[in-house]
């Protein structure tokens, strides 16, 4: 059997998993960039705490409960996203995530600033295998879908997807909505295995390491996400063999790793070169003499 | 009250605005959110206070040299984490900037300790007082060095034969580059300048607060970042206004809302204004071209 | 372009064989030459202390200061061979500040470190997250500075070493009014479990002697405190409780110098640190606030404590220090009279009844809470001076 | 809320449109109309609105002005994606194919409004769903050999030649099974023979596939060569209208080319 620590490590890469994978379908695959990933995992932990501790709900329908929670305000937050592009969706998205880090912070039911103690440890590898497999599963049916494309092709030319009869405000709601019900999920298993949370775990650094995952194993690249996480997850638990020095690596390896493999452990070499363009019009304009002259 | 808590709200603001000038240059050259750009900012106020205090500099000297220092650590931090993802993919350049940051970060920690340095104010401590508000004389200093400092810059953008061809690079990098422009100079300078004023940054924040640590720069970086977004990244007069609007917001969130719900009133009303002008206050919006 | 990456991939190999190196270096306080019998350790058993707290991170200053008294502890008990046979080893993993980190270490100092004994976590939250770990673990933690209500309640394997945040601050309040003739206070509190604690148990006591005329929050590492100054200001109070830790508190106290309020500052033992000082300045001269150490005493142990500190680190010993040391010792007691072992050591942790310790006779209740004696210090002259 | 309009068996039918930008008139008051399974042409000099009048058929502008009816539903104000449901479909004049995706999901990507697998169907795939994929394959195959692209259908599109590109987006516009196909300068930067095999597969697809088709155009080869019919902009206005033999004789189209004043 493994230690704990290595039991621990691995539920935490589990989760790690669902997080990564499910904003690789908001940022990788959807091109919609999320700073606050962190807020649906929260969201997600906090509700199905709370289903078990005050409602009493089973594991199971907890975990459901804090999904589904965490889908609704993924479709909440989903909804500026129809004017907002790029950096502004992710700042903006960053903001949503310190709103509701700060709500928590302040709510009574969730424990404000002490944080929610005493949530049944009821997260098992297990779990956390079943529902890492599940996710991949559910969103690899969804990505070689119709969905998918769709969702695809807004991240590839949003004009020209609007074109082909996408409606790409629906779909990118429904990518937050999706991603943010398996960040819920996350969340679930991840506070009922710390049987504790706090607000102080889920501030935009949290988000922010769910999106080096993404970037770090391929943007649009499933096994590059589940590769993302597992190494980001790994890593910092590796690097406290350096003691004292462990932060500074960790910064230093994430510039390294980028330099190595801008796109990503897996991924495509893509460059931000212009598509191509068509040649000059004056051409055309001189055939129109030798049309009409003729 | 009112007018106290909108001096204090501007005082804060202009600080964040010198934070979001630095990102927003960088951002209008190279499109790269700059996330080191709070380290740097620490990194200055580290150099100001070390030359002050250890080396009994004359302020305004440790000023222009904390300055020229974080200009010089900008290019670096440029040099090694930027430049070579120029061709990548942003976010590529965006985990390199993450990964810069939390490594200058890390290292200001080993190397100057956790606890944080005080930073005796260079000034005699002065108040001045009207029937309406109170402010003090550091306050004044920082208000008309952002001021100075703002106008200088608009100055160099404006005017001078670099801001000429930042504004170009800014336009079209491959257009710049036909007409002769050496656009590596370009980044380099943005890169050096956004950094000094970042660094300007740092100082007056240390002798406001009187203290300096190396763990400063995280929050003021994400709410300069946040500012310059608010006003519309790439737009210097919008780093501007968004600093001070973000400063405003803040103080009048505090004092009015809740100060327990501070930060997130400061967000909502970010959100707010993006919902309405997608791209910030000033930022133009593009219809993109079909 | 492909060369260039040869170089980079070596750069970042070289990079992890370098964190394997200074890795098998670490153990920074282990004896030399171990089991090569040099020295006093002669063939000694080494047992494991582990310690848990932040040492990145906006809360490193705190998690430093405890790894660094901590460290004091062992050393002094491996030099005097306090427990014949035996020389510690102090483990320290960082948390970033983050308590789901601090879950982290907890498990790796457990399971990887086989550790005996863990001092921390040393946020609230760490500890929260670490206790049902260590409990699993069925290895002992002693907290040298959670204060969370409640916070070691049925879990018999945790500890704490701390003064309660209840009874600090209802003490003061009371002193405040009774002794100081205060009518009408103002608290300023950091939002996090310590300063909501403080805030809590304060406002219930002053409320119930004088007036309260306004609660105003910050956020850990906040710069800027003026807006909820103004607003403090306008309700003209006599005296400012501040719930939070002494960085926070010098700034709180100079903006309110720059803005004309003129107010008695109280505290509570986050303002124990000549941080307060350095930073604060004229503006934190007279400021009164509880706490359990205090440097200025003559006793032989706190001099002790405090030459050594100043000696290994150069700098003065905080509150968070001192409460490790101490914590570091009650461990060290427990292990004299009980044994070495996981249980032993708990056991010893247990029925700790009036510890001498710097800050001052300490105790554990059958809850793993601690009774303690609670002093008031004043900012005099740039000292903390003892009035109660 | 669609408004119904007397039939007048045109397919498309543009009532009066215009469309500003800020104080420029890029379209003004044009009236325009197609016929059922014609092939009409759009030309006129650079900035003459032609493209801008192609955006608000599809809907990626507002009319100002005016109305568009297609088969005498009013489609003005409606979202492209709306419209493209409703039957026109588009290419672009500086291609906009899905680069990161393969040949073969571009044209799957283009039956999207023919097809309706939702999130849930997507999960469960139940038989109708796997059925309807099935089919959008098979119809997605069928297009691109009828473009002659089979072979490559698992191929990035961005990694094909210029011309190859241009065919796939025609084969892409088709897939969404269109009434009205809208061409934006299908044959800029061809050279002479992938100029002719692009003509003879626009006749195709309107003889084949009995499709409506209205191109941009700056060779003139192409647009005199394939359309029946041929109007002309010239700044936002429409100048001349009629079939290309009257197109080339009129006075005030070779002005317009040619830049002289009368």
């Amino acid at each position: 059997m493994f230690s704990a620590y290595y039991l621990q490590i691995m539920i935490l890469v589990g989760i790690n998993i669902i997080m990564a994978t499910s904003l690789n379908l908001i940022t990788g695959f959807t091109g919609q960039l999320s700073i606050g990933h962190a807020a649906f995992m929260s969201l997600g932990a906090y509700a199905a705490a709370l289903a078990t501790l005050k409602l009493g709900l089973p594991f199971f329908a907890s975990l459901l409960f804090g999904a589904l929670l965490a889908a609704v305000f993924g479709v909440l937050i989903g909804i500026p996203t129809l004017k907002l592009k790029g950096d502004y969706l992710a700042i903006a998205t960053l903001g949503f995530g310190e709103i509701v880090r700060i709500v928590f912070l302040n709510l009574k039911i969730t424990g404000g600033a002490v944080g929610l103690r005493g949530i049944p440890k009821s997260t098992t590898l297990l779990w956390v295998i079943i529902a890492a497999i599940l996710t991949i599963f559910i969103l690899n049916r969804i990505l070689r879908s119709r969905v998918g494309r769709a969702l695809i092709a807004i991240r590839e030319d949003e004009t020209a997807a609007e074109s082909m009869g996408i409606n790409t405000t629906y779909f990118k709601i429904l990518a937050f909505g999706v991603g943010a019900f398996f960040a819920g999920l996350g969340g679930g298993l991840f506070s009922h295995y710390f049987q504790y949370i706090h607000p102080g775990s889920f501030g935009f650094l949290r988000s922010i390491e769910h999106l080096c995952m993404v970037v770090l194993g391929g943007m649009g690249s499933m096994w590059g996400s589940i590769i993302g996480a597992a190494a980001l997850t790994a890593i910092p638990e590796f690097l406290r063999a350096s003691a004292d020095y462990r932060q500074l690596f960790y910064g230093a390896i994430l510039v390294l790793m980028m330099r190595i493999r801008p796109e990503g452990i897996i991924g495509e070499r893509r460059s931000r070169r212009k598509p191509p363009q068509s040649k000059d019009k004056k051409l055309g304009k001189i055939n129109i003499f030798k049309v009409i002259g003729r | 009250m009112f007018f106290q808590q909108l001096i204090n709200g501007i005082v804060l603001g202009s600080t964040y605005a010198l934070i979001a000038l630095g990102y927003t240059m960088v951002y209008g050259i190279v499109e790269l959110i700059n996330f080191a750009h709070g380290e740097i900012y620490m990194c200055g106020a580290f150099v100001g206070m070390y030359l002050v205090t250890v080396f009994k500099v004359p302020f305004v000297l440790a000023f222009l040299v904390a300055m020229i220092m974080a200009g010089l650590l900008g290019v670096t931090v440029e040099f090694i984490a930027y430049r070579p993802l120029r061709r990548s993919s942003r976010l590529a350049a965006l985990i390199s900037a993450i990964g810069a940051s939390i490594f200058l970060q890390n290292l200001a920690l080993l190397v100057m300790g956790p606890r944080p340095y005080s930073f005796p104010s260079p000034f005699t401590p002065k108040v001045y007082k009207t029937s309406l508000v109170i402010i003090s004389k550091v306050e004044l200093i920082i208000l008309a060095v952002s001021f100075l400092l703002m106008l200088g810059l608009t100055f160099l953008i404006q005017k001078t034969k670099i801001g000429k061809a930042m504004r170009a690079t800014a336009q079209d990098k491959d257009a710049a580059s036909l007409m002769g422009i050496n656009i590596n100079r370009v980044i380099t300078t943005t890169f050096a300048v956004g950094s000094a004023l970042g660094a300007a940054a740092g100082v007056m924040v240390g002798i406001y607060f009187r203290s300096v640590a190396p763990m400063m720069g995280l929050m003021p970086g994400l709410k300069g970042f946040v500012a310059a977004v608010l006003g519309g990244i790439g737009s210097i007069p919008g780093a501007m206004l968004g600093g001070l609007l973000l400063g405003v917001a803040e103080v009048m969130g505090a004092a009015y809302i809740s100060s327990q719900y501070r930060d997130a009133v400061a967000f909502t009303i970010l959100i707010v204004v993006l919902f309405f002008k997608p791209a910030g206050l000033i930022g133009r919006f593009l219809q993109e071209k079909v | 372009m492909t060369r260039k990456n040869v170089f980079w991939a070596t750069l970042l190999i070289f990079c992890m064989v370098l964190v394997l190196a200074t890795g098998c270096g670490q153990p920074a306080n282990a004896p030399e030459g171990e089991g090569e019998g040099e020295g006093p350790s002669a063939g000694a058993e080494v047992v494991k202390v582990g310690m848990v707290g932040p040492l990145t991170g906006g809360a490193a200053t705190y998690g430093t200061s405890v790894r660094n008294g901590v460290q004091i502890a062992i050393d002094e008990a491996n030099e005097n061979e306090d427990i014949p046979g035996v020389v510690l080893e102090l483990n320290a993993e960082d948390t970033e500040g983050d308590w789901s980190k601090a879950a982290n270490a907890f498990s790796k100092l457990i399971e990887q470190n086989k550790v005996n004994v863990i001092i921390g976590g040393v946020l609230s939250s760490e500890t929260e997250a670490g206790g049902p770990i260590a409990m699993g673990g069925q290895i002992p933690a002693i907290s040298p500075s959670s204060t969370a209500t409640g916070l070691t309640l049925g879990n018999p394997y945790l500890f704490r070493n701390c003064l309660s945040d209840e009874v600090q601050a209802s003490q003061l309040a009371e002193y405040a009014v009774t002794e100081l003739g205060f009518e009408k206070f103002a608290i300023l509190y950091t939002n996090n479990d310590y300063g909501v604690a403080l805030k809590n148990a304060f406002e219930e006591t002053a409320k119930e002697l004088a007036e309260v005329v306004a609660v105003e929050a910050f956020m850990d590492n906040d710069e800027n405190f003026k807006p909820q100054l103004t607003s403090i200001q306008t309700k003209g109070p006599e005296a400012i409780f501040i719930a939070g830790y002494y960085t926070e508190a010098a700034k709180i106290a100079q903006q309110a110098l720059e803005q004309d309020l003129e107010v008695q500052f109280l505290g509570a033992d986050g303002f124990y640190s000549p941080v307060l000082m350095e930073i604060g300045g004229e503006a934190v001269e007279g400021a009164i606030f509880t706490a359990g150490f205090h440097s200025g005493d003559e006793s032989a142990v706190v001099q002790n404590f405090v030459n050594k500190y100043r000696e290994l680190f150069n700098e003065e010993p905080d509150m968070f220090a001192a409460q490790a040391y101490d914590a570091a010792r009650i461990v060290i007691a427990a292990m004299k009279s009980k044994g070495t072992s996981a249980e032993q050591i708990r056991e010893g942790l247990a029925e700790t009844k009036d510890f001498p310790g710097i800050t001052g006779n300490t105790s554990i209740d059958e809850e793993g809470d601690t009774l303690k004696d609670v002093l008031i210090l004043k900012v005099e002259e740039g000292i903390f001076n003892r009035i109660r | 809320m669609l408004q119904e309009r007397v039939n007048n068996g045109y397919i498309l039918d543009a009532v009066q449109l215009t469309r500003s930008f800020g104080g420029l008139k890029a379209v003004d008051r044009v009236d325009f109309f197609i016929r059922d399974k014609e092939i009409a042409g759009l030309i006129g000099p650079n900035g003459a609105g032609k493209t801008t009048l192609f955006n608000l058929f599809t809907g990626h502008y507002q009319p100002t002005e005016g109305d568009i009816y297609l088969h005498n539903e009013k489609i003005g104000g409606l979202k492209p994606h709306q419209i493209t449901a409703k039957g026109i479909a588009r290419t672009f004049q500086n291609i906009r194919l899905f680069g990161g995706m393969s040949v073969l999901d571009n044209v799957l990507i283009g039956g999207h409004s023919r097809t309706s697998t939702g999130l849930l169907g997507a999960i469960f795939q139940n038989s109708k769903d796997r059925k309807e994929e099935k089919e959008a394959r098979e119809n997605a195959l069928f297009l691109l050999s009828f473009v002659g692209l089979e072979t490559k259908k698992d191929e990035l599109s961005r990694n094909l030649a210029y011309g190859e590109q241009r065919r796939l987006e025609i084969a892409r516009a088709l897939a969404a099974d269109p009434k009205l196909l809208l061409l934006d300068e299908p044959a800029a930067g061809m050279n002479p023979q992938e100029t002719n095999n692009l003509m003879q597969l626009i006749s195709r697809i309107r003889d084949k596939m009995e499709k409506t088709i209205l191109l941009i155009e700056h060779d003139m080869r192409v647009v005199m060569g394939i359309s029946e019919r041929i109007a002309v902009l010239n700044y936002g206005k429409k100048i001349a209208e009629g079939s290309p033999q009257e197109i080339q004789r009129n006075e005030t189209v070779i002005e317009a080319y040619l830049g002289v004043s009368a």
